[in-house]
């Protein structure tokens, strides 16, 4: 049940190129699972920017002094971003959430890898804790295209098993992609689940690898969303149901977690013409 | 800004303050509240229901429905605009049988009162959607959304065509039961569009919906190529709260008892009466619901202590109210207690004043 | 956001970026940039000289001048909207002679370049403002402005009847030296821009701007009563942008050749990159500059930063770019190193792994 | 000569029921003479206000430890000027300045009667210290619907020969309005002219009255303004030139500041038929 609530900026502190906001969100922050996400407006009546923006969350604290609270991260992109990171203590802002199907959790003790691309592993620290708390194996693998878009590298590294780090231009840890260490990641790991959260093109290529081992995978997507509760239709992609049927299906109440080997990868951004209620070629 | 979520007739929590009679007439139908959801904004109303009381507001104006199961198109289908947005969703939904055995049940078991929209490709889709929905009831009214492409008119917009609006409105009214009311849901992007209102009429709808959104585009400087996967989208929002005051404005002028349906960047309280006052009986909040999920809610309390605060009783006797006669003209200076300038001084410039040597330093 | 006022040419400030060629040809005309004044929002240049240097922008289009001094409509003239405003300033103006003896003048001797906005009642009245200025010159174009009521049609719009529209363009073509290029301002209030478009140009004219105003109306709440003593205004601004580019990709999209001049809510260099690459030749800033009275020389430098970041050497080369033909699809799964998802496991959902028993907690 | 600057906030004050905001303003507090505004943008890029406001220059320091600085006071009306009241102290504020034409000074020691209404004694400040820097004698006479809407009674007590208040509810001083004790006052201190700033109701009131008694009378008037720069025409009222003619004069360029007589009170707000350029009668 997502809650509608005037939360208060309690700190906004740098981590590398992103900042993390720490919000007071009574309720939202008892109710949260991992793989949930929130919505933020943009200030208020006096703002020209209307639409919410989505945020994964990032950690959650239930009982603090503040009553509930809770951490995003958020990376400095177009207008909205900024204007977040730029909140000082104190600033009231607009909470919405928690939203969208969180991660399923393994109900038998398994091995699991969680892989982040960017900012993409700020809601692997929820689920690392859940995970580990349920006694699974929790190996963590990050990448990024340079340092400093690294997120979490310390605090995953307490959570995790093994931590594998990557970055394209080799600043830090291993030149290259997380898609280059991940098979021999899962075959060393031996894992049962693929939880992977980051750019779409990364969650297309780490399904494609996983599919190939057959291990479990659930990604979670970042589709252009302009309601985040469901009623716009903006956030759908093309996803094959349990009967075999691709639907258009939203991604902020059906997603964003989806399982990577029922989403049409090389279909997002278009309506495959097998879809359900797909046009006829004209 | 805190948004509470205040049931109807729930307690104030401001100070308190007297609300109007909120109960509407629109077209024969009796709401509890001139404040529904705008068609595309809500759904069916089933996913606001966890933010506020769906069955508290006028109403829900259901996401347009088509005759078969759509998929819409391609992504991305919007894009933020200053004060608004761009969609092109393409009706994307589940066709009438399962929009009438699903969404249909749901709201009439919830208790909320419905407005049923439609849109079709063809004179033809719509008469039959009409008749689907004859069969089974459960609505209040047929809102037509005629902002579709007419497949028999080289994908000409319906509403942009006063004889291919009569038609569609003809079809659906002979389809129909002869007692719900039909809305017809015009688009602003006409030369005139009291000459649609004129057609629409003509052929029958008990009254009209504006109103659609405005034929946009977005170029992707990034990407350099058009932001939306359709090309184009229709501009919502506040952005066009002035074109939509416009036409309810110019459409009640030339039809003063016609039922209308006001649509168009409804943001606050302030913004509904805005409409009310320029003709629309009926207000609709869209895309600010992406903003506030409890919009309607909020804009519905507001409204009604905005009509009180005003003296009237009821939010109906505000309906057009700015149409009324000039009053008599008191100018401020007349009504000051002051005697008026009689000996016009101001006729009078090169008096001995003017002769002062003033000297700017 | 510090607004440095930088003159053409001047010293970057910022990180050292390359910047583009600014030098634009518009139907024939040089300018040393894409970015002017839009008429009414700037009057003659004059008080903008203030702010930054109205030499180092491509051009001032001045205030519609009508044949007669001119009053203007009562006041209040303006309203605020979201991202926008209303403004019925009804053209007051100084008349044609006055505006050639000062303004023009003025214009002329500051070294600034100057396309002269025209406006009329009547299609004679046209004809001889064209005539007036034919025989003193000074200025590079013309641009009409049709979005005025025609007294010989009830009133109705010039720019929202082709024929009307049509007749506007051939007076002043015929009454003006054949050299001079005459841009037709066209008003977004119809049903089919290109259809205008169309007719202006094959009365003559060498190109167009797109887009004048949008009508629109605000009621002020607390007297309850429209806002604006002419009742209904013209919406500008960043509100109105993406209407302002669907029209010029349309208007491209139709006649590939023919100039634009855009206009409507542009604030940015990344706005008037926008319209540039819907098709517009040049852009002209209206409203923003009452924000930022140095708003036209920031866009341009922005712009021309732009435009260089983007690996274009001139400004020109991006005109239309948005209507390319597409790449060919590479998807970025296909793009990554990893090899693709042949075997597709996305048609197999029946596999062992959903067997998997997960529960929700 | 105008400047356009971005100020920063160093202190917003509540007054009664205004706010006072101090701002640095560099180069607009060394020009700034008495009668003159600035404009202030209402937010950055992200906001949905595109007017600027006008706000009288209530009084300015050229050499403070922070360079040149200036102050406003603000009635929060609506959305505009409550922003500006919501805003701390290193907050940036983009300023145009100074604006308009200033009140005309005597050139020889007269007695000067100040009348302001509301917020309309903020630039009389600047104008009294003018005056009495000048030799003339300053009477005021400030008044409000009631106390708190009063602004700067005990400054101006210090700046002037005598002060006299009104509130129409009785709140503070006399009850009544400023036109009730205007003629009064201008006979005790034997006024050779008259300064006034307030809403425009009471500066027509207020000319009445000295035109009766041949008192030279400035007015400083508020018209709604788009650009506050003079190339909008939004902000005209008719006005008699030397010629006698009536004109729709720009009140941000050649005015605020305007003689009491020369202005058609009675038909501000209308286009007068014998006004140059009126249409004729359809
Ligand atoms: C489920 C979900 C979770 C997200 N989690 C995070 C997170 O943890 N940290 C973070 O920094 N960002 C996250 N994002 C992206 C975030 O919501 C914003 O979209 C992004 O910050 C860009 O917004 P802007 O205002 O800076 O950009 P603008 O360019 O001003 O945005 C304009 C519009 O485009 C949309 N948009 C732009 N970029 C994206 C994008 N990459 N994805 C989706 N919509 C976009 C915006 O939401 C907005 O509606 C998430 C998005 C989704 C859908
Ligand atoms: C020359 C001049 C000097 C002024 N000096 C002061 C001052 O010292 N202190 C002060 O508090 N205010 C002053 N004002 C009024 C001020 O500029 C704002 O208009 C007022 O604060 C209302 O703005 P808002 O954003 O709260 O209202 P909104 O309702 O959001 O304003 C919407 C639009 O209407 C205009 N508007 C609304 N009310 C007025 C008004 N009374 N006068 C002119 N335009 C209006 C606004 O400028 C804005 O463009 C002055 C105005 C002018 C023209
Ligand atoms: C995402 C979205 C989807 C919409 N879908 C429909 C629709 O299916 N049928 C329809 O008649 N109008 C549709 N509209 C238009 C709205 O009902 C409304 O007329 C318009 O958005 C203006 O109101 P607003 O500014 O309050 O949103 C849609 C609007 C949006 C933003
Ligand atoms: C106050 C004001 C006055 C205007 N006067 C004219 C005019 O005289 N002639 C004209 O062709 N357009 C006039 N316009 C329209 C602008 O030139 C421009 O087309 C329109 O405002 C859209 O651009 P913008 O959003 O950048 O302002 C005026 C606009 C405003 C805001
Ligand atoms: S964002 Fe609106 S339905 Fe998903
Ligand atoms: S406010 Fe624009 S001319 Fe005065």
């Amino acid at each position: 049940m997502p809650h509608q609530v005037m939360g208060e900026a309690l700190d906004v502190r740098r981590a590398g190129s992103y900042f993390v906001l720490s919000l007071t969100a009574p309720g939202i922050s008892e109710d949260a699972r991992p793989g949930q996400f929130v919505t933020v407006a943009i200030g208020g009546l006096e703002s020209s920017m209307l639409l919410r923006r989505a945020f994964a969350i990032h950690r959650v604290q239930s009982r603090g002094v503040y009553g509930g609270t809770l951490e995003i991260a958020v990376s400095p992109h177009g207008l909205g971003s900024r204007w977040l990171t730029e909140r000082r203590r104190h600033d009231q802002l607009s909470i919405v959430g928690p939203l969208g199907k969180p991660f399923s959790i393994p109900s038998r003790r398994v091995s699991c890898v969680l892989v982040g691309g960017g900012y993409g592993s700020a809601p692997l620290f929820m689920l690392a804790e859940h995970l580990r708390d349920n006694g699974c194996r929790v190996d963590v693998l990050i990448g990024a295209s340079t340092e400093e878009k690294l997120f979490g590298v310390l605090d995953l590294k307490r959570l995790s098993s093994s931590i594998t780090v990557t970055t394209e231009d080799g600043s830090s840890g291993e030149t290259g992609r997380v898609t280059d260490r991940l098979a021999e990641l899962i075959d060393r790991s031996s894992a049962d689940i693929v939880y992977a959260c980051g750019p779409m093109g990364m969650l297309s290529a780490i399904s494609a690898i996983t599919a190939k081992r057959r291990v479990f995978t659930q990604c979670s997507v970042e589709e252009s969303m302009a309601c985040g509760i469901g009623v716009c239709m903006t956030c759908v992609l093309p996803v094959i149901g349990d009967d075999g049927v691709t639907r258009m299906v939203r991604s902020c109440v059906e997603g964003p977690t989806m399982r990577g080997d029922r989403v049409r990868w090389a279909d997002v951004g278009t309506i495959p013409a097998d879809a359900w209620g797909a046009a006829e070629a004209p | 800004m805190t948004r509470a979520i205040i049931g109807y007739g729930g307690t104030d929590r401001g100070p308190v303050g007297a609300r109007a009679d909120m109960t509407t007439d629109l077209a024969g139908i009796e709401l509890p509240s001139p404040i529904l959801t705008a068609s595309g904004c809500a759904a069916s109303g089933k996913e606001l229901d966890a933010y506020f009381d769906i069955t508290a507001i006028g109403g829900v104006i259901t996401k347009s429905i088509m005759l078969k199961p759509r998929a819409g198109r391609a992504t991305p289908r919007m894009a933020e605009t200053p004060s608004g947005m761009l969609n092109s969703i393409g009706l994307q939904g589940p066709g009438i049988e399962a929009f009438i055995e699903e969404d249909l049940a749901w709201l009439e078991s919830r208790g909320a009162r419905t407005i049923v929209s439609i849109a079709g490709e063809t004179v033809d889709e719509y008469g039959k959607l009409a008749q689907k929905l004859r069969n089974v009831g459960g609505f209040e009214a047929l809102e037509v959304n005629i902002s579709c492409p007419n497949v028999d008119d080289r994908g000409l917009v319906f509403a942009c065509n006063p004889d291919s609006a009569a038609a569609v409105i003809q079809a659906v009214r002979r389809n129909s039961d002869g007692r719900t009311p039909i809305f017809a849901k015009l688009s602003p992007d006409v030369t005139s569009i009291v000459e649609i209102a004129e057609s629409v009429v003509r052929a029958g709808a008990a009254g009209v919906t504006l109103i659609n959104t405005l034929l946009g585009m977005v170029i992707d400087t990034g990407t350099m190529r058009p932001a939306l996967a359709g090309l184009t989208g229709g501009l919502s929002g506040p952005a066009i709260r002035p074109v939509a005051v416009r036409c309810i404005f110019q459409v009640r002028q030339a039809f003063p008892s016609l039922p209308i349906i006001g649509a168009g960047g409804v943001r606050t309280g302030n913004d509904a009466l805005e409409f009310l006052l320029a003709g629309a009986s009926a207000v609709s909040v869209g895309t600010s619901i992406f903003n506030d999920p409890s919009a309607p809610m909020r804009i519905h309390d507001e409204l009604a202590r905005l009509v009180a605060e005003r003296g009237f009783a009821r939010v109906s006797d505000i309906v057009g109210h700015a149409h009324r006669e000039r009053d008599a003209i008191v100018t401020e200076a007349q009504a000051d207690p002051v005697e008026s300038p009689e000996g016009a001084p101001a006729s009078d410039p090169d008096d001995e004043l003017s002769a002062w040597d003033f000297v700017r330093e």
